[in-house]
């Protein structure tokens, strides 16, 4: 293929501006019931139109039993991870107990806001049990705002996704009452919703990695999705 | 797009389609009507939706009809949903074109249409087209406006094949309020058009007024 | 045709530029076309060409259509792969289709492919590249199979076998890797569709299906989704909702009737 | 005959005629018969191809021509004038296929020839077609077939002839019509009805034959679908139909 | 030459950057992250970079949460607070359920409006603050002095992108208070404020409904039908409506109303007398 | 992406890289020029000239030299200077001058050289032709010559590689010579 600019005798500088960022693309979601929290994302890790890796989580459950759920780029994903790892073992070290739920959540947002100025280009997802043993879910913007969830989606297919969660968990506009909400049905929810988003966002494929949290546990599944 | 903010769906069934949108008129973030009229007749049998820049919805409307009126007379027949589909979008690429002098000036009309209607067999036939009217032929549903990837993200759920027209209906209306409640640019209530072969069954919703 | 297009259209409208920019200063932005993200090939095998690309058209990250035509319809023994602009290929292609037919009306001969080549290049070089087509032109006329690419500025090349589109590097990889001179009609086919594949399964642009189009002489086989590799699988449950599940505020029904000749026309406001 | 009206083509004479138009009717009466039948499933139109010396390599003459796909058409009168009718119609009916991505009904074409052969009947600086058109058709509405005169005005016909034949062939076709006749009669119809008139032996070297009828064909999904095409036949397939009546 | 590993250390680099007049008062023994120290992007402007990356073509835009109606009054009985719940991204909705009332401490509310992590970091300092002040005078902030030390805290950032506009209200000993805060560093008292994109839409309702003497539940009423008018004309606003009320044993949550609802109720009832 | 040498001696020599691409575009009978550039812009004046040429060839009654191709590429790259963007290499032989060889430069201007190289790697082999080009070659020397000089700016500019394509245009023949990948002149390659 003979392109235009490559055939160029003459080369226009580039103008090179800093940008620390990338998007990795890829969506996070977390459901919360009221004895579980579901929470699951692809595993697409994409740049542009490439692909960079078919299988990189975006899920990382950490040691108190939550799991944390970060999307954007991937770098700061990791770097956050490890940061957020780091001190809950430091708290397991000071206080001889896991960290909870919430204070964890209180926790990434103070963490995020310390970047306020160089934000870390993550989208953040914490599920978990909250200390009645109900599931909870708290979501982060990159500087840190937090709030509390029964449902959250975040990332490249949030818009696809969150009304159709909106639709099936909230019922808003539904004259009939709901059916009470299982750990199994919300799992079914999350692999329609993201078979649906994958159809959809370029950037959603390849797996789907579910984590489900309950009183006893955490258990984790990996399904596939489409891979254009 | 942006500017006034929608939110449109047509979505087809067993020998019906139905097309939905929203009632907002809004200039950015000021709401100024809730009875905004998007979708319009063209035919017994085929509707147009007009999403995007409203005074183009308006015009456009006005002579979309006007060419239907002409070919009515001319042709002395009603026009097909799918030849009026192909009618507007030679009519949106018009406004893609430029002189080779100045093959920088373009100037389409910002709108995106969807179509629905049923053909002569009353097959069900829907499309949408991008501004310059690129047509995108589906057979399960299309949508545009403001809103699109929340309609795309509920649609591709709950849309299934053979929808009875009163189950279209629920699936489009509960498509269209889950999806502008998403959107801070369309809502205030919806309107929704069932198009069978017998007559077309015209319903607005309660939808949030915020 | 000038009786049934009453509105002044003759050559191009500027009426909304002013316009347009005027909007552009308050905040308004301008609307994305569709656009084929796309991998389009060709390949001249021993009696003929192979056309092939894949059916996602996108807007941004969204795909808009997961089953649309890129190979479109040129004349009779001719046919060109789009990527691009969508709308662009889409009504390029139409306005030299339509050319083509007139042409071989008048010569009473089979357009040959180097005349779609010039008329394409021609049309394209004089816009400069604002109408965003490329195209992979294949054919077989009095000269045999011809293959041809068009890049948006005009610019083309005459090739063995080509790709084009965001995914060309892919599906150029499989090509350089197992093109031969002189295949069979199925060989061919089997490599556009394994660079078909390979553009839909690396390339985020590029997705779906495979369409194939085998161009022989006297004979066009248009395998229209000849391969279905990204079939959606069956959802978990029925989203259907219950009869009376939405809240209505009001309801109209109206009954066609049968019309006896002469509709009248619509002259509502 | 040459009083002072005939000469300005838009002028009425004092008996409310327009001169130049009776004189390219006579044109056309002069012109080499072309005849049309309309059958239930289909339209035929056929001519006679004389040419004025046998040193003339008639198998470069053609008077039956396409228009688009589903529409064709003879003249009878004078070719270079029909040629650039053939041009214009062809050029509408890919505009029109342009704007709605159908072919054009045949009545919309007919329609779009007329209004060109009016537009010269009231324009200063030129003159009328010397043609009458035969314009063959095939759409959702059925088979068509229409006879345009110079004056632009058009009637659709069950069958017609036009040219110096015309008459005795519209007495033999009047005899011979039945609307149930199928194409292939129709095409043997239209040959006996061409016969008549014709000088010499009649061969498939000097008749030419088009017809309009629904084929069958899949379409890109694969369905099976009916479109109309319009088609000129070879000489071998008038032969055949010669060796069928003789 | 020494490898350089102040990477490895706990507190960021970037401290440095951090204005003196912040971390003077409260050099305490706090955890390390739990005043912050801000990392700023490795540029020559950085305040230059975070504006850039924020703006609407920036290639990786970061998207915060925005748009809202708040308001609060003062009157007789008090102090009432009323805030809408939509947070925004571009059109996109991002959330129906945001509690813009800032609890910051059992006497002082902070409302929200801007961007929300600013609002509720500096609001939640804010309440460190107070507390302290408290522990070290035995007696309770005054709404006062708490907002001025929140205009201190964020003016320090001044140029900086911060965005902020708060109303702080509580109850002292001189009665209910009532301040409007902003990251431009501006404090203003008075009787009645209403902020964000939709408070023209409620300043016509309350200017118009507004009086000193209103009852309690009047008051309220006045309040939310304040934010939903508000939230009917703005894309911006929307949700449920929050109410609260300042009095002197502290503030109380009135209730949270789904503004879906509030339509159809206002909707049937008759509109007020003109006169 | 290309670049050529083209000489003269008893004959003109031609040689271009790409990938694939066959940038030797021949013009007339024994006239073909090198295109660097907008491939877009450069193929439609090819095709301009080509035209201009065959009316020539026919309203003269006889074959244009060289010099009339070079004055018809210059004055199109000239007149469209702000909209083109051509960097043109043309060669050939005729009746009235023999051999011979002319660069159209970005700007539009035209120089009889006895060679010219041109395109993004051409700045590589100043030196080596300056070093190495004498008047008055033989053939086999002058492909020689060429090849070299094309293969050295192969390997060292980013944006040409691949193949070279030769065209020997002589009195009685054009001979095109194509030389893949793996046949090329090798030189250091540290």
């Amino acid at each position: 293929m003979e392109a235009f600019a490559s055939t160029a005798p003459v080369r226009v500088p580039l103008e090179h501006r800093f940008s620390p960022y990338t998007d990795n693309g890829g969506t996070t979601l977390a459901v919360a019931g009221s004895d579980f929290c579901v929470i699951a994302a692809d595993t697409r890790q994409s740049e542009g139109y490439n692909i960079n890796t078919r299988y990189s989580p975006k899920l990382y459950p950490l040691s108190n039993g939550s799991v944390l759920a970060i999307g954007g780029m991937q770098a700061d994903a990791s770097t956050l991870a490890k940061r957020v790892e780091q001190r809950l073992e430091w708290y397991q070290f000071k206080h001889d107990k896991p960290m909870n739920t919430q204070a964890v959540a209180h926790m990434v947002s103070t963490m995020l806001y310390g970047k306020r100025f160089f934000p870390y280009f993550a989208w953040v997802t914490i599920g978990g049990m909250d200390e009645n043993g109900n599931g909870c879910v708290f979501s982060f913007d990159p500087v840190g705002t937090i709030e509390k969830h029964l449902w959250q989606c975040s990332g490249s297919s949030s818009k696809l996704i969150q009304p159709f969660l909106d639709s099936q968990m909230g019922h808003k506009h539904e004259l009939l009452p709901p059916g009470e909400l299982t750990a199994q049905r919300a799992t079914l929810l999350v692999k329609d919703g993201f078979t649906s988003a994958t159809e959809r966002d370029i950037y959603t494929g390849d797996f789907l990695e579910i984590y489900t949290i309950t009183r006893d546990g955490r258990t984790r599944e990996l399904i596939e999705l489409k891979r254009d | 797009m942006e500017y006034n903010g929608s939110a449109i769906i047509a979505m087809t069934g067993k020998n019906c389609v139905a097309i939905a949108a929203d009632r907002r008129f809004g200039v950015q973030a000021l709401t100024l009507g809730m009875d905004f009229q998007k979708i319009f007749r063209v035919t017994d049998r085929t509707y147009i939706g007009l999403s995007g820049l409203a005074t183009d919805v308006t015009t456009l409307n006005e002579r979309f009809r006007y060419k239907v009126n002409m070919y009515r007379l001319n042709e002395e027949r009603e026009i097909g949903t799918k030849t009026f589909a192909h009618m507007v979008s030679s009519s949106q690429y018009e406004k893609r074109q430029a002189i080779p002098e100045f093959p920088w000036r373009f100037g389409p009309y910002f709108v995106e249409p969807v179509i629905a209607g049923l053909e002569k067999d009353n097959t069900p036939f829907i499309c949408s087209m991008d501004t310059i009217g690129c047509i995108n032929y589906a057979k399960d549903f299309v949508v545009a406006g403001t809103a699109t990837e929340q309609l795309y993200g509920v649609c591709e759920s709950f849309w299934e094949p053979d929808l009875e027209p009163e189950d279209l209906f629920e699936t489009i209306s509960q498509a269209l309020l889950n999806a502008m409640d998403r959107d801070a640019l369309s809502g205030w209530g919806g309107i929704v058009h069932v198009i069978t072969p017998t007559g077309v069954i015209t319903r607005t919703l309660k939808g949030r007024m915020d | 045709m000038t009786l049934a297009e009453p509105l002044p259209t003759g050559g191009f409208s500027f009426d909304n530029v002013a316009r347009n920019a005027m909007l552009a200063a308050r905040g308004a932005k301008p609307p994305k076309a569709t656009s084929t993200g796309t991998t389009i090939v060709g390949v001249i095998f021993k009696d003929g060409v192979v056309l092939g690309a894949d059916t996602r058209a996108t807007a941004g990250p969204i795909v808009a259509d997961k089953n649309c035509e890129k190979i479109h319809y040129l004349a009779p023994n001719m046919y060109c792969c789009g990527a691009g602009t969508a709308a662009d290929t889409e009504f390029t292609t139409a306005l030299i289709s339509s050319k083509l037919e007139l042409h071989s009306l008048q010569t009473g001969r089979q357009s040959r492919v180097v005349t779609a080549m010039t008329m394409l290049k021609q049309m394209l070089f004089r816009y400069q590249g604002h109408i965003g087509a490329a195209l992979v032109l294949g054919g077989y006329d009095v000269n045999g199979p011809q293959l041809y690419t068009i890049a948006p500025h005009g610019s083309t090349d005459k090739l063995p076998f080509v790709t084009m589109g965001s995914g060309s590097l892919a599906a150029m990889a499989v090509f350089e890797a197992k093109w031969r001179a002189n295949m069979t009609r199925d060989e061919a086919v089997a490599i556009v569709n394994d660079a078909i594949e390979a553009g839909i399964f690396n390339d985020l642009g590029s997705g779906s299906n495979v369409d194939v189009c085998v161009i022989t002489k006297d004979n066009v086989e248009y395998l229209r989704n000849y391969n279905r590799p990204n079939e959606r699988g069956v959802k978990e449950q029925s989203y259907r909702f219950p009869r009376g599940t939405t809240t209505v505020m009001s309801r109209k029904v109206i009954n066609f009737v049968d019309v006896i000749e002469g509709d009248a026309m619509d002259v509502t406001a | 005959m040459s009083n002072r009206y005939s000469f300005s083509l838009t002028t009425f004479s004092s008996s409310g005629k327009l001169g130049q138009i009776e004189y390219a009717l006579a044109a056309v009466a002069q012109g080499v018969t072309a005849i049309g039948i309309k059958a239930a499933n289909g339209v035929v139109i056929a001519t006679e191809k004389k040419t004025p010396s046998f040193l003339v390599d008639e198998t470069t003459l053609t008077k039956v021509a396409s228009i688009s796909k589903n529409i064709g058409m003879v003249y009878a009168g004078m070719g270079p004038d029909a040629r650039l009718l053939l041009d214009k119609a062809r050029k509408s009916a890919q505009e029109y296929k342009r704007t709605y991505c159908e072919e054009p009904p045949t009545l919309m074409l007919v329609k779009e020839v007329a209004s060109v052969m009016q537009e010269y009947t009231q324009s200063g600086g030129v003159r009328p077609f010397g043609v009458s058109l035969l314009i063959a058709g095939i759409d959702e509405t059925g088979p068509m077939l229409y006879q345009v005169d110079p004056s632009g005005s058009y009637w659709a016909w069950k069958a017609s002839a036009i040219g110096k034949n015309m008459i005795n062939a519209k007495t033999f076709l009047e005899k011979r019509y039945s609307s149930t006749m199928e194409i292939e009669d129709a095409v043997h119809t239209a040959i006996l009805t061409l016969k008549e008139g014709i000088e010499g032996q009649i061969s498939e070297t000097n008749i030419e034959i088009g017809i309009a009828q629904q084929i069958e064909t899949t379409n890109r999904d694969g369905e099976l679908v009916k479109v109309g095409v319009f088609r000129s036949l070879s000489n071998a397939e008038i032969k055949d139909y010669l060796t069928n009546i003789a | 030459m020494p490898l350089d590993l102040s990477f490895l250390d706990l507190k960021p680099a970037a401290a440095r950057f951090m204005p003196a007049s912040v971390l003077a008062p409260l050099d305490g023994p706090l955890e390390h992250d739990a005043i912050a120290t801000f990392d700023l992007a490795p540029v020559s402007n950085p305040t230059e970079f975070i504006h850039n990356q924020m703006s609407k073509d920036a290639e990786h835009r970061i998207h915060m949460a925005k748009g809202t109606t708040t308001l609060a009054f003062k009157f007789a009985k008090g102090v009432v607070v009323a805030v809408d719940s939509r947070a925004t991204m571009g059109p996109y909705i991002g959330s129906s359920n945001v509690k813009k009332v800032i609890e910051i401490n059992p006497f002082l509310l902070g409302t929200m409006a801007g961007s929300a992590a600013d609002c509720q970091y500096w609001e939640r300092v804010l309440g460190t603050r107070a507390r302290l002040y408290e522990l070290r005078n035995k007696e309770r902030i005054s709404v006062a002095a708490a907002s001025k030390l929140l205009c201190n805290m964020v003016y320090g950032y001044k140029g900086m992108g911060l965005s902020m506009g708060t109303m702080v209200t509580g109850w002292d000993k001189k009665g209910p208070g009532l301040y409007y805060v902003d990251s431009d560093g501006q404090r203003l008292t008075n009787h009645l404020f209403s902020v964000g994109s939709g408070s023209t839409y409620a300043y016509g309702v309350l200017d118009a409904g507004y009086d000193y003497d209103l009852s309690v539940a009047d008051a309220i009423d006045l309040a939310r039908r304040s934010i939903f008018h508000a939230t009917y004309r703005d894309a911006y606003s929307g949700g449920s409506v929050n109410v609260y009320h300042v009095k002197e044993g502290g503030w109380e949550f009135i209730s949270k109303t789904d503004v879906f609802d509030l339509h159809y109720e206002y909707q049937d009832q008759p509109r007020p007398a003109l006169v | 992406m290309e670049k050529a040498p083209s000489l003269k001696p008893g004959e003109v020599n031609l040689g271009v890289t790409n990938r694939v691409t066959d940038k030797l575009t021949q013009i007339h009978d024994r006239i073909f020029c090198c295109r660097s550039g907008s491939a877009a812009d450069t193929q439609a004046i090819a095709d301009i000239v080509h035209y201009y040429l065959q009316v020539f060839t026919v309203q003269e009654g006889q074959p244009p030299t060289v010099e009339v191709a070079a004055n018809m590429f210059q004055r199109l790259v000239y007149d469209n200077k702000d909209q083109l963007m051509a960097g043109i290499i043309i060669g050939g032989w005729d009746a009235v001058n023999g051999p011979s060889v002319y660069s159209i430069p970005l700007g539009g201007s035209l120089h009889r050289r006895p060679f010219a190289i041109g395109g993004s790697g051409s700045s590589y082999i100043y030196g080596y032709c300056d070093a190495t080009y004498k008047e008055g070659m033989s053939r086999e020397e002058c492909i020689a010559f060429t090849k070299n000089a094309v293969s050295l700016a192969m390997s060292r500019d980013g944006s040409s590689g691949g193949t070279i394509r030769l065209a020997i245009i002589t009195k009685d023949k054009v001979e095109r010579v194509f030389v893949p990948g793996n046949e090329l002149p090798v030189f250091y390659e540290g």
